[in-house]
């Protein structure tokens, strides 16, 4: 049996969800996803309950909640963890009371889960970068935007991106900048730097609605578009259109929740599942961007456009080693 | 024999504004010395340059004989000096021991020592009459016995001067009386007091020795041996004084301004009342025994209930400040500081608040109009002081009369009084007691709540005595004096109905 | 020589030199020209005029702020508010109005609500402003996880649209929008007797109501102003990005509170002016600006932000003694 | 002895004068009951050892920077810099423990950080007359960046038997938390703590009396400091490692814990006892709101009106 798992739990499960924040859009999609999925594994007689707490973005509250989860017994939990560190405590006691954890999306350091699920930020930054220092044509000067400050995710992904910097010492970085995933800071944020720097050639952004901000902030300044990185944020894609941006886009797909109760159910059932299951990473570009557009008006105006999924998809990514 | 403690040749200004000059004062052991003035004359700037809240401009202090360089209050305290402030320095949320004690704990394991506290706190409060349990938090305590804690305060520090400014501005007369005797008997042990009051028979009781201060300047500093009040009052305003009390003349044709019935409020139980107008009606009563919620009540400050009213005219009571303006009540409070004005705005500001409450409220203001009404109103009532400074500048009388002004503009049909005149000096005393006559003459009411026995007596055509939330005593014009409202006021009168 | 001073109109014109107010504007002025040497760009008018168009969404929230703060509460919710009235009106935008105009009032009117609801709290139930407005703030995010991303409607409200990008005249919409806010607020505060009543209650609530004024109706009112103003600048801010989303009014909490007290109004109440409060808006964006283009690690320029704040304050700031 | 009149033995003044304070805090102290009774029964694990070692964890936290905030507000201040003084206090834990300072050490390093933060802010906010909440507001960016310097992201480590010890199956988090209150009993009953009240209340009189009232405000800054990075410690002890962020949220619901427990803004009005009594109302809020299934709508819908009721109910209460 995989890790956690202890013999004596029956179907139907009950399921924690253990959100860190559920007001923001991306959020809102996933919990989307999640709901979608336990209602088909309801049907199949395989869970008959979705707990849902929301931690209002503390991770403290988080690790409460996590007790409170583990104190009522639920069959398993699935977390975004509010803090890369925080959670490992009471997350091992959850694992040792026998409950299946999957963790996604923000992750936690330390073994003592069923599996994890995500996809590989440092990667993410690698290949933006990569997709950047081609499209500026191997040198130029370049801003950074990335998430919060503290954060693993945006760490990761920043850490990501300094090997092919590195490897480009024509490529100058003018400044760097880090603000909440959100499309006002940033484009607060860029506008103070274009005129700072007359001369820009592109945008290394890590993720969010940063780009959206920045291509705003071009915009609004009368500049000309630089080519830019980015995710599968609803605006982004649409002013990428718009403006016909030289564009790169990846995405964190909001489906990672269902996959996660999926995965949940099927180590309950006794299933193997891997420590460590990697997502590969979408991309979205000049190729297939119309796609998505396309799908555009099922998604919220402030919200992501995820990659399409089915059970069929899970089966693969839980075989693959 | 050197004194306690002096001051020679000080001065003191603010913001450029001379407030005492060239003043100089001694404080003998066994003696009690008053210290005398108009409102704003300087006498708390005198008592705060002796006790180092204040430093002087120029000039020294001296204790026992010897000049001190920098006096502070923690010196102050060390030479055995003590301060009766009205209130000022007490904690509303720390109990009555608490207070007492404060700056100065008996420790134990540097950690305050309650049961010395207790012992001592409670021989001083003895001392004043205070009989609440020490536990009790001053917050929760009427004006009057914070005044009292606050000389407790004092006396709790054994001290060897004893400063008190204007400590029974607030205090009934059997408080005063105890707090007289009190006196006494330290001046008697070699204690040096220094009294502040504008209740000149008390001074005249009282103390020893005078020093008079006018706008700064020291005009007298010499023994009260032959001197009457009236010289005294000559010695403060520098002409003879007329009669403090104006003559009473009764008013014309009186009506029902306001009519109660079974009316409750706050400590106030089943009070039947008519207030008439062209009357001057009096609330006497020890401290705390339910005048203020009469008063609140009627205003519609507090929740009241009531079987029946009309207030001018108009049926049931006004429920609300704003509709008991609207019906043309007014109120004075007692607690000035707290209830009566906005220390931190200008005086013009405070003097206007009234208009700005029922003016339409998007009605652009006049500023030059407010400046002219409220320059109008510091003359009418010899208001001190810049208008456009913050009224806590005020010295403590003039923030009366501020308080009091600034009704005057909307002429209100029945004036509530709580303690008008507290802190007030006699001149404006003089000026009050005229203003309110002529207002009960021109026909309005006038409901006086006051501690000062006296003032009932000469202005009242009606006294109620109040005592345990009920009205213990209607005393008419023809059978007031300052006995029947004392014995009224401690239970005789109830006695002598029932029996 | 006593000097003009000593002059009526020469102690009046030190008065306004050494006010509050002044100072901060003096300040701005004077980050701004250091800025303009330290940094390529900084004194462009272009970014000059950015700047103020960002102090205004700033400036709007900071408006009712200013208000409720003198009026001795606060306003915790400003933040939800603004991102209440960003994210519904899209929601809102119906075709029967090619203005767009309908739409805003409709959403100002619910935010004026949710302000007079605040208003409710504190007077009547007398709960404390800070619990007040926090629980509300708490609300919206309930009402928030309802409404957001309910609907693929993009703010293609015309009115939101100028707003946010049109510049008559040169000078951003938004910032003409700000300067006849602040003129009706500046007006409302110092030269009518609604505003002296504010500063009564927040000076002495208990005297102020022993006076006569009409303290339920004034806390309602002025908490509805605040909860106008966010709604105008959850208007202003969904223009300027296109696009409401969660979490658009976050920074605005903060900015508000510090805005209003880097004005010179006190937190206590009672004291302060909305004069104070304009040039604090923008000080705040030029300081934000300014920490944006330096090079350094995330943790130095939290750091330089705070000092450089705390230093200005040394300058502007002393409170009053008060007792 | 000798009198009938004062038969109330005087040392029996330090216990009266406690139980009047609870007055003003009598109906959330009834709320917070119902509430710690609805726990228990949904929840009857509570009464086991483990369980209530793990609710007083989860308390923990909030109680000690519910306690920073009331000291600050007693003394007519405020901190917004509440949250960024935990998170610094967890990263010098979760960097120096495990490494050469030790336990001691850091503990150490973790105390002189508060105290000196706390008596640096006091300092400012006091004798440079600055409003306290616009000096902790840049100071919140300070301390967070400090913060960050010595951790960019989350990690560094707490030696396991520390977290055992702490945040394990024993109580040891409400065996401190009763220490901890103690303590803030004995310092209020020393002159300078006691003085607190009136430098917060009254500060002119205060002086006046003789009161060291700038003191008395600096020291209750620096004990502010000392309770948030001591907040600080044990959530890193609890969750093991160190995050620079960790403590965002403490800022606000310090304050709201604060004044949910009756502790005013002028300074000199309210209790401690109060403080954590609205603290336990955040924290058991949470708990119980998870037990009786609430949706997160619900929760923040819920939040809300608990938060209001249990400040609005006593104020009804007090009208009729
Ligand atoms: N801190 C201050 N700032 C400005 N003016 C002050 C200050 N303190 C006192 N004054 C002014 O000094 C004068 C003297 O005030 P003081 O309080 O000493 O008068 P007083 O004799 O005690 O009057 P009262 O009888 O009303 O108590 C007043 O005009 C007052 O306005
Ligand atoms: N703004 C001020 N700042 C500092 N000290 C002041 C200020 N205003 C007044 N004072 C000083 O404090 C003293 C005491 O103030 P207070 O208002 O109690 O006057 P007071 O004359 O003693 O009043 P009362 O007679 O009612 O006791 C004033 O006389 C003055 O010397
Ligand atoms: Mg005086
Ligand atoms: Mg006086």
């Amino acid at each position: 049996a995989a890790k956690c798992i202890k013999g004596d739990r029956k179907a139907p499960y009950t399921i924690g969800w253990a959100n860190i924040y559920s007001v923001p859009t991306w959020m809102k999609q996933t919990q989307g996803t999640i709901e979608a999925e336990v209602e088909t594994l309801k049907k199949q007689g395989l869970v008959d309950k979705l707990v849902v707490t929301d931690a209002q973005g503390d991770a403290n509250v988080q690790i409460q909640q996590i007790q409170s989860m583990i104190d009522s017994d639920v069959d398993a939990i699935i977390l975004i963890a509010g803090s890369s560190t925080a959670p490992a405590r009471v997350i091992a006691d959850a694992c040792a009371k026998g409950i299946a954890i999957i963790n996604f999306d923000s992750l936690v350091d330390t073994d003592q889960v069923t599996a994890k699920v995500n996809t590989d930020s440092s990667q993410w930054g690698d290949q933006a970068a990569k997709f950047l220092i081609d499209a500026i044509g191997g040198k130029g000067k370049i801003l950074i935007l990335n998430g919060p400050a503290g954060v693993s995710v945006s760490d990761d992904r920043r850490k990501g991106a300094d090997a092919e910097l590195k490897a480009h010492p024509d490529v100058t970085v003018l400044a760097e900048t880090n603000t909440p995933y959100n499309v006002a800071p940033a484009q607060e944020a860029v506008t103070s730097l274009l005129f700072a720097n007359p001369e820009i050639d592109g945008i290394l952004s890590l993720g969010g609605a940063l780009s959206a901000g920045a291509v705003l902030a071009l915009d609004k300044q009368g500049r000309d578009q630089v080519p830019i990185t980015g995710e599968n944020a609803r605006q982004f894609l649409e002013l990428w259109k718009e403006k016909g941006l030289k564009s790169w886009a990846t995405m964190q797909p909001n489906w990672l929740g269902a996959f996660a109760a999926y995965t949940a159910v099927q180590a309950l059932e006794g299933k193997d599942v891997p420590a460590f299951v990697k997502i590969p990473l979408p991309v979205i570009d000049n190729s297939n961007i119309d796609e998505y557009l396309a799908r555009a008006k099922d998604f919220p105006a402030d919200g992501y456009i995820y990659s399409p999924y089915d059970e069929e998809l899970f089966k693969k990514l839980l075989a693959q080693k | 024999m050197a004194p306690l403690l002096a001051a020679r040749g000080v001065s003191k200004s603010f913001f450029g504004n001379p407030v005492l000059r060239d003043v100089s004062i001694a404080l003998q052991p066994g003696r009690v010395h008053a210290l005398l003035g108009e409102n704003g004359a300087g006498k708390s700037t005198l008592i705060n340059l002796l006790s180092g809240a204040l430093r002087p401009d120029g000039g020294t202090i001296e204790v026992d004989g010897r000049a001190v360089a920098r006096m502070t209050p923690a010196l102050a305290r060390q030479a055995g000096i003590a301060v009766v402030q009205q209130e000022l320095s007490l904690t509303a949320s720390l109990s009555i021991a608490e207070n007492i004690g404060l700056g100065a704990y008996p420790k134990r394991f540097g950690l305050v020592d309650y049961s010395a506290l207790a012992a001592r706190a409670k021989a001083a409060c003895e001392l004043v009459g205070l009989h609440e349990p020490l536990s009790t938090p001053v917050g929760q305590l009427p004006l009057g016995r914070r005044q009292m804690v606050e000389i407790a305060k004092a006396l709790y520090r054994k001290p060897r001067v004893l400063i008190l400014d204007e400590p029974t501005s607030s205090l009934s007369a059997t408080e005063t009386k105890i707090l007289t005797d009190l006196l006494e008997r330290l001046r008697s042990e070699g204690i040096a007091i220094l009294y502040i009051s504008h209740r000149l028979n008390e001074v005249m009781k009282l103390c020893h020795h005078v020093t008079v201060l006018k706008d700064g300047i020291c005009t007298a500093d010499r023994s009260l041996e032959g001197t009457d009040a009236a010289g005294l009052v000559r010695l403060m305003v520098g002409r003879d004084p007329g009669d403090l009390f104006p003559q009473w003349r009764p008013s014309p044709s009186p009506a029902t301004a306001i009519s109660v019935r079974d009316f409750s409020a706050g400590l106030m139980r089943d009070v039947d009342l008519d207030i008439r107008t062209g009357e001057v009606l009096g609330i006497g009563g020890l401290v705390g025994q339910g005048q203020e919620d009469l008063l609140l009540g009627l205003y519609g400050a507090i929740p009241a209930r009531t079987a029946s009213a009309t207030v001018n005219g108009a049926p049931g009571l006004p429920g609300g400040v704003p509709r008991a303006n609207a019906l043309g009540l007014a109120y004075v409070p007692a607690d000035r500081k707290r209830e009566g004005l906005h220390l931190i705005h200008t005086i013009t500001t405070n003097m206007m608040l009234p208009a700005f409450a029922r003016l339409p409220a998007l009605k652009l203001r006049s500023r030059r109009a407010e400046r002219e009404t409220a320059r109008g109103l510091a003359t009418q009532l010899g208001i001190k002081g810049d208008l456009a400074r913050q009224a806590q500048a005020l010295s403590g009388g003039n923030q009366q009369k501020v308080a009091l002004a600034k009704w005057m503009p909307h002429d209100p049909l029945v004036l509530l009084l709580n303690d008008p005149t507290r802190g007030v000096d006699v001149e404006t005393k003089r000026e009050i007691y005229l203003m309110l006559r002529a207002f009960a003459a021109a026909g309005k009411a006038v409901v006086l709540l006051s501690s000062d026995t006296p003032e009932l007596v000469h202005l009242c055509e009606r006294v109620a005595v109040v005592r345990e939330g009920r009205i213990a005593a209607m005393l008419e014009r023809a059978a007031l004096s300052e006995e029947a409202i004392v014995s009224a006021a401690m239970g005789a009168e109830n006695r002598k109905v029932a029996a | 020589m006593t000097g003009w001073k000593d002059s009526a109109g020469g102690r009046r014109v030190m008065a306004i030199l050494s006010s509050r107010p002044f100072l901060t504007v003096a300040i701005v002025a004077a980050v701004w020209i250091a800025a303009s040497f330290a940094s390529r760009g900084f004194g462009a008018y272009g970014h000059l005029r950015y700047l103020v168009e960002l102090g205004a969404v700033i400036g709007l929230v900071a408006a009712g702020q200013t208000f409720v703060v003198i009026a001795g509460g606060i306003d915790l919710s400003v933040a939800a508010i603004v991102t209440v009235s960003a994210i519904s009106l899209p929601l809102l935008s119906w075709q029967a109005d090619p203005t767009g105009l309908a739409p805003v009032l409709a959403v100002l009117a619910l935010t004026t609500i949710i302000g007079l609801v605040n208003g409710l709290g504190v007077a009547l139930l007398r709960v404390h402003p800070m619990i007040m407005t926090l629980a509300m703030a708490t609300f919206l995010q309930g009402l928030l996880i309802i409404i957001a991303g309910g609907s693929a409607v993009t703010a293609e409200n015309p009115l939101v649209h100028w707003l946010g990008n049109a510049r008559p005249a040169g000078i951003p919409a938004g910032v003409l929008l700000w300067v006849a806010v602040s003129m009706i607020v500046l007006t409302v505060m110092h030269a009518t007797p609604f505003g002296a009543r504010i500063f009564a209650m927040g000076a002495n609530p208990l005297a102020a109501a022993l006076s006569g004024v009409p303290v339920t109706s004034t806390t309602l009112a002025v908490y509805g102003i605040s909860g106008f103003t966010s709604g105008l600048a959850g208007v202003l801010v969904l223009g300027m990005n296109g696009q409401g989303y969660v979490g658009i009014g976050d920074p605005y909490l903060l900015a508000s509170i510090a805005a209003v007290v880097l004005g010179g109004t006190s937190i206590l109440g009672g004291l302060g002016t909305y004069a104070g409060t304009i040039p604090g808006a923008i000080l705040l964006v030029t300081i934000t600006a300014l920490i944006t283009v330096v090079n350094a690690s995330p943790g130095w320029r939290s750091i330089l932000f705070g000092s450089l704040i705390l230093g200005l304050l040394l300058l502007s700031g002393r409170e009053q003694a008060r007792r | 002895m000798s009198t009938v009149s004062s038969a109330r033995p005087a040392g029996a003044l330090y216990w009266p004068v406690q139980a009047r304070r609870n007055i003003g805090v009598r109906s959330l102290f009834l709320v917070v009951l119902a509430f710690l009774i609805a726990y228990g029964f949904l929840f009857p694990g509570l009464f086991s050892a483990s369980g209530f070692a793990k609710f007083t964890q989860s308390w923990f936290p909030l109680a000690l920077v519910a306690m920073a905030q009331a000291i600050l507000m007693l003394t007519g201040g405020i901190s917004l810099a509440i949250g960024p003084t935990v998170s610094l206090g967890a990263v010098i834990a979760a960097t120096t423990m495990a490494g050469p300072l030790g336990v001691t050490g850091g503990a150490a390093a973790v105390a002189l950080t508060g105290l000196g933060i706390g008596a640096a802010t006091g300092f400012i906010v006091v004798r440079l007359r600055l409003p306290a909440i616009v000096v902790t507001l840049a100071g919140s960016f300070i301390i967070g960046g400090a913060a960050l310097l010595i951790l960019p992201r989350p990690g560094g480590a707490i030696p396991e038997w520390l977290s055992d010890l702490l945040a394990g199956d024993t109580p040891t988090a409400f065996v401190l938390l009763v220490a901890i209150v103690l303590l803030w009993k004995l310092y209020l009953a020393t002159p300078l703590g006691l003085s607190l009240y009136a430098a917060g209340e009254n500060p002119v009189g205060a002086y006046r009396s003789g009161v060291p009232v700038d003191a008395a405000r600096v020291a209750a800054y620096a004990i502010s400091g000392l309770l948030s990075t001591g907040a600080g410690l044990f959530v890193a002890a609890q969750t093991g490692s160190g995050d620079p962020v960790i403590g965002a949220a403490f800022t606000l619901n310090s304050i709201a814990a604060a004044v949910l427990g009756g502790i005013g803004f002028l300074g000199g009005q309210g209790t401690m006892r109060g403080a954590l009594a609205g603290s336990l109302l955040l924290s058991l809020m949470i708990s119980v709101m998870f037990f009786l299934g609430f949706t997160p709508v619900a929760q923040y819908v819920a939040q809300g009106l608990i938060i209001i009721g249990a400040v609005a109910i006593p104020q009804f209460r007090k009208v009729q």
